[in-house]
């Protein structure tokens, strides 16, 4: 199911195999086609299921990149996540952009929020630059929701981009199916390129970075732009999805959402988004399904994680895989 | 002969078409139910959901509709947008259901609202009040059972008008309903009593619940009245905070004023606040209500059934009635009799308009007095501002839609 | 007109004090971001709601002891989390604490669900409090002075508590520099629980006179977290006395603005603490 | 910047002055280091030596004062704009990227200096391997270049920091107790390692120490801070002569 899986290490050490910086274009290949596959055989719905998951894996991922590589933790992540689909929506609705463009608009739109907040919040470190990025969500969050001629407040805009964009389920899932894999492996290539390990030298050790000649400001400013960019992807995406864009999609629920997807897929693994957001999305739907007290289960879920294997799902997979390779 | 052995084969024809329609018949007819179970919504479904299954119990009881037994698939929407919308893709494509129904915060009334469109599958909002769906987004399967915002703010303005207030304050939640019933209240108001002054209008933002400085800066104008559009906890609050600075005694209050309210509050509702509801159980005296109430009450440990449950159990009847009056659940035959059909609700005969399938769904208002009827206090004196009044013109719905299909 | 709204101010600002003030020493000492500290006040609300009708309902006397006793059920609640769960993660990465303590306001939060159902509720506010004094037309409702006496006398305790006691000594030390807590050979985790304990029982005090000032439900724990993080934050993250100021700030900045910009207060506010945050990493002397 | 490189001292500092609260941390201190100079800076625990090394690395902005390095003028610069000058500098407690593997510490320091640490090209990254696996061999931490720094030992982390700064090129090398916490053999064996490392490369190196053995084996000069000021200056034999030293030293140690 993981999409861009290549070895899951932080440390993709050049040693450890000289291909450790290269994609894995056969596992690569194999994933896609056989979720391509998945997509074309299942019955709609659970196409739709695939759809979000995809979606979400985007996002989760793009958020990963701040929490596990740039030391950086945001609370607001969701603004870049909704105004991707705010983008596409206003973008057509206000300014008479051709939907092409709109999509367009969106990430570009959540990359330029990300730019503006992001020069405010790398002005601060730690618990403190999460709090600015929740007071940045927040405001976003209020605008959105109070400035009703514009934004249709509480009731959102509908009805500016045909739903998935008037394809069938399983066609606007391959188109998802691309964009996600194409946008994942860029996230891979920045995490795994020079600058990937600029970014990931500042956000483990600020100051030696700095000693090193790397300013934090700068090199966490671009992570967080990049961030908000494919979080913009994933949110336009969305909003083609369902056709409509809403508050919510900025809200606070949908930060948490990724927070604990990238928690449950396992800090400082690449593969954390994607495994979070498959397992997280299976749990949120099944225990929902079947129990009026969901959060309790989730909750209860993310407690245990946290306690007895903090390195997520990802870690787990990981000791599998090693106690594979240990045995001949 | 030749012509017996015709009328023999069509006789053969005629009964097997029959019979398939027969064991067509058996099929029971499926309705999906999305709403809010867990999150904002919570506090407002539960009531519906027991109220639906009474309702239900009864249709059944008496032969379903159109000959055949009604399901209900319950879903949470979580009162999350995308959470509907995928659990109406789910009620439909899965569980193919022909009728959808529930839906509580407006912003998952517009999610599921172009689904319902797409699909053809008939959507009856049982509680959401937003107008954008059935009106500016209204499409032929689309229907309201209660009043819309647009309605409101009107019935709020006949109600108005109909005091000696002159100087009023608004203070409405920051968010559509607040704005738009504020909206209309004020725009209708002008037409009706032009000398009525707005002296200020306030919005408490949506979530606020200590109104002190709203309260202080309101009562600062010395109006006649306040208008709050405010439900819930909002509510509750101003009513609660209210009365440290003698907001009662020092003006009149309009305000939202649901069932449970009443019983979240209880005596802490002083007596002379004037409430507005839509579906108050203790106002309504028809023999249909009183039975409902008290197979209510018998079934949920003597809890009163607060208005989102007497909305829902009407809803579910026009459904069935209308399934009935159609022969089946086939959208556009549904339509037709939803449209064509006055139904004798707890809220009195209820009928659709075919411009936008709106009911014409009364609204309440009244003053709140303690009685020995109840342990909580309820609304005395109650004025029923008939749906007919308070529906929106053809013009404007056109008006509407167009501008939303902009 | 302007006097009335900063008085009014005032006493909303003291309300959020109440609220902040647990949040921020729990983190002016353990470094914990607390998002639980809205839940445990909306636990200590629905316990008032619980347990006064139990004591004494209808005198001012039975409230006060309701809130106090709820204050320690939410205080032992607080004790339980931090000794069975927090303390375990005291060494991990900043972001397994906060996802911990989101954790446990899903946890909370379906609980409360749970045991108190969906609706709204309220507490009466007993007659002895519900009056007002009124000076030339202006109201001063009775409660709400009572909610400021109640801030004053936390601000005292706190304050006497932190000055004088050894434990506070060592509280103080702790806030300034952790290290120097293990240098004098306390026990840390003694410390970091005594100190979550009371930031809870601040939370259920503050939750409990919450109860009679508004109407309740499950959604409070939200309702009130994010404010409480503004305060605690424009305040000076772990600073006790910051949190009195920002408290006092956000009331009347919120009172006023609505005269001034009504559909802004909410955007100036979280403005304004963007501005604090930023003007404070000015001052930079290490990086 | 060839012919001041010979007449301009690497370091000069004038009335260096910082004070955090009431506590005086630096007291107008006077300090120049000469271009290829090796110099040893110790005192008692709160002389200020370290806060000395974090002005000098920007790390901290000193209240007054000038800092001079190869004849530039700081102000107010960041520790990365002061790394980019040519200074290079460890921690007193090792600072390393702690869960990546020995080499890839060392590809960052390579990849910091290689003016492309803002590239997409994962090709870059594998040019620079055999440059990183030399520099691993110069610091003998080859044999541990998959380890992830979590798992090494603690003299091996400040050997591999040294190692990380010495990748950038630095013309100044500042080190804050460089074997702090090492066994005796590891620590003169790092201290060899520097010294040859700096007498190979021409660098200068300023380094806080507490071990007088290795201060004596490897200063060509020392600088005594008592109080947050420079107390005595001197050739090592002259410090060793200096009884007012002995007794600032052995007291504040007492």
């Amino acid at each position: 199911m993981a999409r861009g899986e290549g070895p899951p290490t932080e440390s993709g050490s050049a040693l450890q195999g000289r291909d450790a910086y290269s994609i894995n274009w056969r596992l690569v290949a194999a994933v896609v086609l056989l979720q391509a596959i998945l997509l074309v055989v299942s019955p709609p719905l659970l196409v739709f299921a695939l759809i979000e998951v995809m979606i979400f894996a985007l996002y989760a991922s793009a958020l990963n990149l701040l929490l596990s590589f740039s030391g950086m933790v945001s609370f607001g992540h969701a603004v870049y996540f909704g105004l991707g689909a705010y983008g596409l929506a206003l973008s057509i609705t206000h300014f008479d952009f051709p939907i092409a463009l709109g999509i367009v608009a969106g990430p570009l739109v959540a990359a330029f929020f990300g730019l503006i907040y992001g020069i405010l919040c790398v002005q601060l470190t730690a618990i403190y630059a999460a709090m600015l990025t929740l007071a940045c969500a927040e405001v976003t969050y209020a605008v959105v929701f109070q400035w009703f001629d514009v934004t249709g407040g509480d009731s959102g805009i509908s009805g500016h981009v045909p739903t998935m964009l008037g394809l069938a389920p399983y066609q606007f899932g391959l188109v998802v199916l691309c964009v996600v894999t194409v946008a994942i492996l860029m996230l891979w290539r920045v995490v795994y390129s020079p600058l990937g390990l600029t970014i990931r030298a500042v956000g483990q050790n600020p100051a030696r970075a700095a000693a090193l000649g790397h300013g934090r400001k700068s090199i966490q400013l671009i992570a967080f732009v990049i961030s908000a960019f494919f979080s913009g992807v994933a949110g336009t995406l969305f909003g083609i999805f369902h056709g409509n864009v809403f508050p919510d999609y900025v809200g606070v629920l949908f930060t948490v959402d990724g927070l604990l997807m990238v928690v449950l897929g396992g800090l400082y693994s690449f593969g954390a988004g994607i495994y979070g957001a498959i397992i997280y999305k299976l749990l949120d739907n099944l225990a929902a399904h079947y129990f009026q007290y969901w959060q309790l289960v989730v909750g209860v879920i993310i407690v245990v994680v946290v306690l007895v294997s903090p390195s997520g799902i990802a870690g787990l997979v990981r000791r599998i895989v090693d106690r594979f390779e240990r045995r001949p | 002969m030749h012509r017996k052995k015709l009328l023999q084969i069509s006789t053969v024809l005629v009964l097997a078409m029959g019979l398939g329609g027969a064991a067509q018949a058996a099929d029971p007819i499926k309705i999906g139910y999305v709403g809010g179970i867990s999150g904002p919504c919570g506090g407002l479904t539960h009531s519906a959901v027991k109220a639906m299954k009474i309702a239900l119990e009864e249709i059944n009881a008496a032969g379903g509709a159109a000959g055949r037994q009604i399901e209900v698939v319950w879903r949470d929407s979580k009162t999350k947008p995308d959470e509907g919308a995928k659990q109406t893709r789910d009620l439909i494509l899965t569980e193919k259901v022909d009728v959808l129904t529930g839906v509580c915060s407006s912003s998952v009334f517009m999610a599921i609202n172009p689904i319902s469109k797409q699909y053809g599958v008939p959507l009856v909002s049982a509680i959401s009040g937003t107008h954008k769906a059935t009106v500016d987004f209204g499409h032929p399967f689309v229907f309201q059972t209660q009043p819309h915002t647009l309605m409101e703010g009107k019935a709020l303005a006949e109600y108005a008008a109909r005091q000696d207030w002159n100087n009023i304050v608004t203070m409405g939640l920051d968010y559509e309903w607040g704005r738009t019933t504020v909206k209309v209240f004020t725009e209708e108001l002008a037409k009706l009593k032009p000398e009525v002054k707005i002296s200020t209008q306030l919005w408490p933002r949506f979530g606020e619940t200590n109104l002190t400085s709203y309260i202080t800066a309101a009562l600062a104008e010395e109006p006649d009245a306040i208008m709050g559009v405010l439900f819930g906890s909002g509510t509750n609050s101003l009513i609660k905070q209210g009365r440290s600075y003698g907001l009662l005694e020092r003006t009149e209050l309009l305000t939202f004023l649901s069932t449970e309210s009443y019983m979240a509050l209880g005596k802490d509702i002083p007596d002379g606040v004037h409430g507005w509801a839509r579906g108050p159980f203790y106002a309504l005296d028809s023999d249909k209500a009183k039975a409902f109430i008290a197979k209510y009450r018998e079934a949920h440990d003597g809890e009163y059934p607060n208005d989102w449950g007497m909305l829902a159990y009407d809803a579910m009847h026009i459904i069935a009635g209308g399934i009935d009056a159609a022969g089946g659940a086939e959208p556009e035959k549904f339509r037709q009799a939803l449209g064509s059909t006055t139904f004798d609700t707890m809220r009195g005969p209820l009928k659709m308009r075919m411009i936008d399938n709106t009911f014409n769904a009364p609204s309440y208002l009244g003053v709140t007095m303690m009685s020995d009827a109840y342990p909580f206090p309820t609304m005395s004196n109650v004025t029923v501002i008939p749906g007919d009044i308070t529906l929106p013109s053809e013009d404007t719905v056109k008006a509407l839609r167009a501008a939303a299909a902009k | 007109m302007l006097l009335v709204q900063v008085m009014q101010g005032v006493m909303e600002g003291i309300f959020l004090f109440l609220i902040a003030s647990g949040l921020t020493l729990i983190f002016g000492v353990s470094r914990i971001v607390n998002f639980a500290h809205g839940s445990f006040y909306m636990v200590g609300a629905f316990l008032t709601y619980q347990i006064y009708p139990w004591i004494a309902e209808g005198t001012a006397l039975g409230f006060f002891v309701t809130i106090v006793i709820c204050g320690l059920l939410v205080a032992a609640l607080g004790l339980l989390f931090e000794v069975f769960l927090l303390r375990r993660v005291y060494h991990a990465e900043e972001l397994m604490q906060l996802v911990l303590t989101l954790a446990a306001v899903l946890i909370i939060r379906d609980v409360t669900k749970f045991i108190w159902g969906l609706d709204d509720v309220s507490v009466s506010l007993p007659d002895a409090l519900a009056g007002a004094a009124v000076i030339g037309g202006t109201y001063l409702p009775t409660y709400q002075l009572v909610m400021v006496g109640v801030g004053v006398v936390v601000l005292a305790a706190v304050w006497s508590f932190l000055k004088f006691t050894h434990a506070g000594i060592i509280l103080r030390a702790a806030t300034d520099d952790r290290g120097m807590v293990a240098l004098l050979g306390t026990n840390q985790a003694h410390v970091f629980t005594s100190v979550f304990a009371i930031g809870c029982f601040l939370a259920g005090i503050a939750g409990g006179f919450a109860a009679a000032f508004e109407s309740i439900n499950y959604l409070l724990d939200t309702r009130v977290i994010v404010l409480a993080f503004i305060v605690v934050v424009i305040g000076g993250l772990g600073n006790f006395y910051g949190a009195l100021y920002a408290a006092l700030a956000v009331g009347i900045l919120k009172a006023l603005g609505l005269l001034f910009a009504p559909r802004l207060s909410m955007v100036i506010i979280f403005l304004l603490m963007a501005a604090v945050l930023l003007i404070r990493s000015l001052r930079r002397t290490t990086e | 910047m060839t012919v001041n490189a010979i007449s301009q001292p690497a370091l000069k500092v004038r009335g260096l002055h910082k004070e955090f609260g009431r506590f005086v941390a630096l007291d107008s201190v006077d300090l120049t280091v000469a271009d290829g100079e090796i110099r040893a800076i110790i005192g008692p625990n709160g002389a200020g030596k370290t806060t000395l090394i974090n002005v000098l690395s920007g790390q901290i902005v000193a209240d007054r004062g000038s800092v001079e390095i190869a004849g530039r003028r700081l102000s107010r610069q960041h520790p990365h704009q002061v790394a980019k000058l040519g200074v290079g500098r460890t921690y007193q407690i090792s600072s390393t990227l702690r869960r990546m593997t020995v080499f890839d510490n060392m590809l960052c320091a390579h990849n910091a200096v290689s003016g492309n640490w803002f590239s997409l090209r994962a090709g870059r990254l594998r040019a620079m391997e055999d440059a990183v696996l030399a520099d691993l061999k110069t610091i003998e931490l080859d044999g541990l270049a998959n380890q992830v720094v979590d798992d090494i030992s603690h003299g091996d982390r400040k050997r591999l920091e040294f190692g990380m700064v010495l990748a950038t090129r630095p013309k100044v090398l500042l080190l804050d107790e460089p074997t702090a916490g090492m066994g005796l053999r590891e620590r003169h064996e790092l201290i060899d390692l520097v010294l040859a490392v700096t007498r190979e490369r021409r660098l200068t190196l300023v380094f806080v120490e507490h071990d007088i053995d290795v201060v004596f084996k490897a200063a060509e000069s020392i600088t005594v801070m008592a109080l947050g000021g420079v107390f005595a200056e001197g050739k090592p034999d002259e410090i060793a002569a200096n009884s007012a030293v002995q007794d600032i030293y052995l007291g504040g140690n007492a």
